[in-house]
């Protein structure tokens, strides 16, 4: 009931470098931020394979000898890894950002993400059998 | 019915006499299917009468009650003590600043919530006289979900975002404004876009998703702001790649 | 102490005191408009209605079923030329809202739905599932911030009206996050600060529910009408009191006691009506006053359930499906599993009465004004009066509408018609006297009386002996204690001294607030010497119409009870008869 | 305030993110098999040649590399804000640029194949 003002709100300041250990789920959104490095990389890395390509023969032959080294595979293993958790997520959230609207019913959220799974495997497969792995 | 105590940890500030906040910890006794709001009131009323939190319904729906406990936004009064163990720690929401004790500073949410113009701005004007606007209940259903926010503004506290970027106009917000976008008798998306459409608008989300996980009314702003984006990023090649395209 | 100057201040920012706020600033934007609430306008409880509103809508209804309802269902205390003035009205308001965008429940062709409630003889309760209170709180609310001349102050706790040359002028109010009292000088003041259920310990009503605005008022001379009238709601949860609506019973869920029979049949409410088969105005869908009495009955009889909270009857929705109860009562399932641990799909819920609804409240006429002029008053604090001796499901949210609408309009005029200028002078030393009151209050040492203790005697002397049915010993005994009570009010002290949300200080002064309502309970309780509607008494358990067919009126007295005087009841078409629950079957 | 220009990088980072939720696993896999020593048929020399210098190979390598490159740059960007990097402009005008030209370099290797 004083007539001074005795207000003096306390700010809580976000730490700016290490908020994302403060939770699990901020971790899981950094792991899938970061899957972006390991995309980027690889493009780059398809990038240099199609210069190379328009070299000619011994240049890209050359590069795909360069593949074959453990750095190489370490790289390659990290981003699969990477790369496939990128797609989860992906798949995860599209419903929330394309719902489905038949008639009064949202399609469910799973049939959506589902959907984009089986797309997903059917079109790795067509990949592989056309690169001719099998 | 049995009873048992229950030790909180409660983070008290009192501006006139704190320079800054400290944990204080209670025991009290506590009937088992209690919630943590309950909690705290018996606290007030046995323990401490200067405990200061907001409250009202004690059923999840004034919205009152948002803090954090044991580091999640949660209403108080639908966080039940039977799913904790150990010390259970009460603080006030996140990314606002304390005014006292439990008790948040919101006047950011409130002009926010403002500014987006959440009302209806009618496609057709029609007076009263003539009854209502029909609307299906495909269309209702359209829409209805994001009708569902109670203001509690846990999805501000679980935003990182928003605690990055205080001018950020927040989940909560941007959802309001994608519930009347989405309701066939409105008209004023035009309007709305001049708000959210902005980079301090929908354009901050990166899309965290933990607004969506801890909204106790299932709201899911998260889909509201990725949907507003699509819907951004159309009107952004509408306008600038197709200038022809009338809206 | 700061001087804020306004056209009009609202005193309370629920459903009806945001009703009222847009219905000034559309008549006249000029005219400046502070609404004034103790907590965030969304966080008024009027938030936590679920069932509906009711309006008559659809073409098998007709304005005057709904009459004959209303005023039936109130026991014909209710005054018919409010009643005729309120159900004209109801249909254009409730369309009013939807065109603010309220998301009403619809039909497949996209009309409106209605659904049954009870003592309704027609569907015509408008609702959004089973939000409706919600809806129509934050569409009023989120509309509001449309209009420029609406200036909220939001977390300030209105404390004493100021009333000079004869006329309501403004009010003192504490600003909670400073601790700060302001002035608020108005050219007329409403009020609409809800209702009083938190002075009983079992409630559905909110803790902002504690009866200050009805307090305002009867401080300032303005007496309380009907306050003996306490509506119980039948179905409750047996722990927290938080409700189950009525749509429950009106989608077709049943009541039975232990022995599994449907009881309300053998309280002047049968036959029994097929299970999953309502019928209007009949056994399950009779008046609340009637349940929650039949309850009572069987409670002493010993058919009740006893479980560990008491006991109780069961609500049983099991039949509606799960399908029907995840679209209509998708609350009702939330509030029973999460705090009861009941999943009305798989079991019968337990429930018993619960305090829920204030018929009485602050006397004022069909304009909505009080008889102290540049006062207004509308919703649950008021008393206008169309709910009687019992109000019905779902007329409660409609008469938010109707009547804060026609506050602000009446308040609009009064301003507009140019009553003199205030004496700034003696308005600011009556304003300086009230705020010397609070600091009283607020620096006084030595107290010997606890907050918690004083409102914990409160609730038990009411819950003991101003419940479901009443007797003269239990009254008196209750008129004591009370008066007991308010003396030993002075004599509390704060333990927090401190300016910044002290919620100590508000909790003392709303146990203020809720002292004076309950003295005006129980001591109009104890005048009325009959059985009416929610008011029932042991021992005297007609209906008296002779003597009775008043609205009493409860004047305040700074240190004793109230003078109670009595007033009659408007009655334009319809004589008191009896109440008819048997379903057309007599 | 003024409308954001963000959506036309956001386009382009949601049509990234699609094409590569879907496809970049894949390659990877592919090329990988090549790290291992396993190389596929489509990926010796002639084959894919032969695949690049049809314009449906061009479109395709170009899509990929190009949306992909756009996708990863804009989440980058949050990226860096998000670990409290808060030169924003400059982290953008570095990214975007290599996207674009990234972008630039697959048109004018592709042009040669
Ligand atoms: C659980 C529940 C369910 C219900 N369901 C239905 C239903 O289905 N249908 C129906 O018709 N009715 C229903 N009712 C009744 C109806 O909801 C209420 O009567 C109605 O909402 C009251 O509205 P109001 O605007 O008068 O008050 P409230 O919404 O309670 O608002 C009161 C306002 O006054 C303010 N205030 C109070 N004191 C002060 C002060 N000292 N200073 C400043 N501000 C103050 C508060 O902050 C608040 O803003 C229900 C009631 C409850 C409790
Ligand atoms: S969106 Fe959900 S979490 Fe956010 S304010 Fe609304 S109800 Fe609360
Ligand atoms: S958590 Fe924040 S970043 Fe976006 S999706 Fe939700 S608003
Ligand atoms: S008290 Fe109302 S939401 Fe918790």
């Amino acid at each position: 009931m004083g007539e001074k003002m005795s207000r003096k709100p306390y700010v809580r300041e976000v730490p700016k470098y290490s908020w994302f250990f403060r939770r699990p789920r901020y971790m899981r959104y950094m792991a899938r931020e970061v899957t972006c490095i390991f995309i980027g990389a690889y493009t780059l890395l398809l990038l240099v394979g199609v210069m190379r390509l328009s070299q000619g023969q011994a240049e890209y032959e050359a590069f795909l000898a360069a593949l074959r080294s453990p750095v190489s595979v370490v790289f390659h293993l990290l981003a699969l890894g990477f790369s496939v958790y990128n797609t989860a997520t992906w798949f995860n959230v599209t419903p929330k950002a394309l719902p489905v609207q038949i008639g009064e019913e949202f399609l469910p959220g799973g049939v959506i993400t589902g959907a984009h799974y089986l797309g997903w495997a059917v079109l790795s497969l067509a990949v592989l059998l056309m690169a001719g792995v099998f | 019915m049995s009873e048992r105590v229950y030790q909180l940890e409660v983070l008290r500030y009192h501006p006139e006499t704190d320079s800054e906040p400290h944990f204080q910890r209670y025991s009290v006794s506590c009937e088992e299917e209690w919630v943590v709001l309950d909690a705290l009131n018996r606290i007030k009323e046995t323990i401490d009468p200067t405990l200061s939190y907001r409250w009202s319904c004690h059923m999840a729906v004034c919205g009152s009650c948002g803090m954090m406990i044991n580091g999640e936004p949660m209403l108080a009064c639908k966080s039940f003590l039977r799913d904790y163990q150990g010390v259970i720690r009460v603080e006030p929401l996140a990314h606002f600043p304390i005014e006292r004790d439990l008790v948040t500073v919101i006047d950011d949410f409130m002009d926010k919530f403002k500014r987006v113009k959440p009302y209806l701005i009618p496609k057709h004007e029609k007076p009263v006289s003539e009854g209502e606007y029909l609307q299906s209940p495909a269309q209702l259903k359209k829409f209805k979900q994001y009708t569902m926010c109670i203001n509690c503004m846990l999805c501000y506290a679980a935003c990182p975002e928003y605690g990055l970027i205080p001018k950020f106009l927040g989940p909560a917000a941007i959802s309001m404004a994608h519930r009347y976008n989405q309701d066939s008798r409105d008209g004023g998306r035009d309007e709305r876009q001049e708000e959210i459409a902005t980079t301090e608008g929908v354009w901050e989300c990166s899309f965290v998703g933990a607004c969506s996980e801890v909204c106790p009314e299932h709201v899911d702003p998260a889909s509201a702001l990725q949907q507003v984006k699509i819907k951004s990023t159309v009107d952004w090649y509408k306008e600038h790649l197709m200038p022809w395209v009338k809206k | 102490m700061e001087t804020i100057k306004t056209d009009v201040a609202i005193i309370g920012a629920g459903g009806a005191g945001l009703r009222a706020a847009i219905a000034l600033a559309e008549a006249d934007p000029k005219l400046s408009v502070a609404l004034i609430s103790k907590v965030y306008p969304m966080r008024s409880h009027t938030c936590a209605a679920e069932g509906g509103a009711a309006g008559v809508i659809k073409p098998d209804d007709s304005m005057d079923y709904h009459f004959n309802d209303t005023v039936g269902g109130g026991d014909w205390l209710s005054d018919q030329d409010a009643v005729e003035y309120f159900i004209q009205e109801a249909p254009k308001e409730l369309t009013q809202l939807e065109h603010w965008g309220c998301p009403w429940s619809r039909e497949a062709n996209g009309s409106v739905a209605v659904r049954p409630f009870g003592g309704m003889k027609k569907q015509r309760t408008w609702f959004a599932a089973d939000k409706s209170g919600f809806h129509i709180l934050h569409t009023l609310f989120q509309t509001s911030l449309r209009f420029p001349s609406i200036q909220r102050f939001d977390e300030y706790y209105a404390t004493d009206l100021i009333v000079d040359d004869g006329r309501c002028q403004g009010f003192t109010a504490i600003e909670m996050r400073s601790g700060q009292m302001k002035h608020f000088q108005a050219g007329a003041v409403i009020i609409a600060g809800g209702g009083a259920g938190r002075m009983f310990p079992f409630t559905t009503n909110g803790a902002v529910k504690t009866g200050d605005g009805m307090a305002l008022a009867y401080r300032a001379g303005v007496p309380l009408k009907d306050m003996e009238f306490v509506q119980y709601h039948p179905t409750g949860l047996p722990n927290t009191g938080t409700l189950l609506t009525e749509a429950c019973r009106g989608e077709g869920g049943i009541l039975v006691n232990k022995n599994g029979r449907r009881f309300l049949q053998d309280y002047g409410m049968g036959p029994e009506t097929p299970v999953g088969k309502p019928q209007l105005k009949t056994m399950e869908l009779g008046p609340r006053d009637r349940v929650s009495q039949a309850f009572w009955q069987e409670q002493k009889k010993g058919n009740m359930v006893s479980t560990k909270w008491g006991d109780c009857m069961m609500l049983d929705l099991r039949h509606l499906g799960e399908k029907k109860i995840d679209e209509r009562l998708p609350l009702v399932r939330d509030v029973s599993v999460s705090y009861l641990g009941v999943d009305p799909v798989t079991d019968p819920v337990p429930v018993r009465p619960v305090v829920h609804y204030m018929m009485g409240g602050i006397h004022t006429d069909i304009r909505a004004a009080t008889p102290l002029p540049g006062l207004f008053a509308a919703g649950e604090c008021a008393c206008v009066s169309i709910n009687g001796a019992n109000r019905l499901g779902s007329n409660s949210l409609t008469e938010l509408l109707v009547f804060g609408r026609r506050a602000g309009l009446s308040a609009a005029e009064y301003v507009r018609s140019g009553a003199s200028a205030g004496n700034d002078a003696a308005l600011a030393g009556k304003a300086a006297a009230a705020q010397a009151r609070i600091r009283a209050l607020f620096e006084k040492t030595g107290g010997r009386e606890s907050l918690a203790g004083l409102r914990k005697e409160m609730m038990t002397t009411m819950e003991d002996n101003a419940g479901i049915y009443r007797t003269e010993g239990e009254l008196l005994a209750a008129c004591a204690k009370l008066a007991d009570l308010r003396r030993r009010y002075a004599d509390i002290e704060l333990n927090d001294k401190t300016n910044v949300y002290n919620t100590d200080l508000l909790q003392a002064l709303e146990l203020g607030s809720m002292l004076d309502c309950a003295e005006a309970v129980t001591v109009s309780a104890l005048e009325r010497r009959e059985s009416r509607g929610a008011h029932q008494r042991l021992d005297f358990v007609e209906r008296d119409d002779k003597k009775f067919l008043r609205h009493s009126l409860a004047y305040y007295h700074p240190s004793g009870p109230p003078r109670i005087d009595y007033r009659d009841v408007v009655i334009t078409k319809s004589q008191p008869g009896v109440r008819d629950y048997s379903g057309d079957h007599k | 305030m003024a409308k954001s220009n963000k959506p036309i990088i956001w386009g382009t980072f949601a049509a990234g993110g699609t094409l590569s939720a879907f496809v970049t696993p894949v390659l990877i896999l592919l090329t990988l098999l090549v790290a291992l020593g396993h190389t596929p048929e489509m990926l010796a020399y002639a084959r894919l040649h032969a695949f690049a210098a049809h314009w449906f190979g061009k479109l395709s390598l170009f899509a990929v590399i190009s949306l992909s490159l756009w996708g990863a740059a804009h989440r980058l960007r949050i990226t860096c804000y998000d670990f409290g990097i808060r030169a924003d402009t400059l982290v953008a005008t570095i990214v975007y640029l290599v996207a674009a030209f990234g972008s630039v370099a697959a048109i004018v290797y592709l042009s040669r194949i």
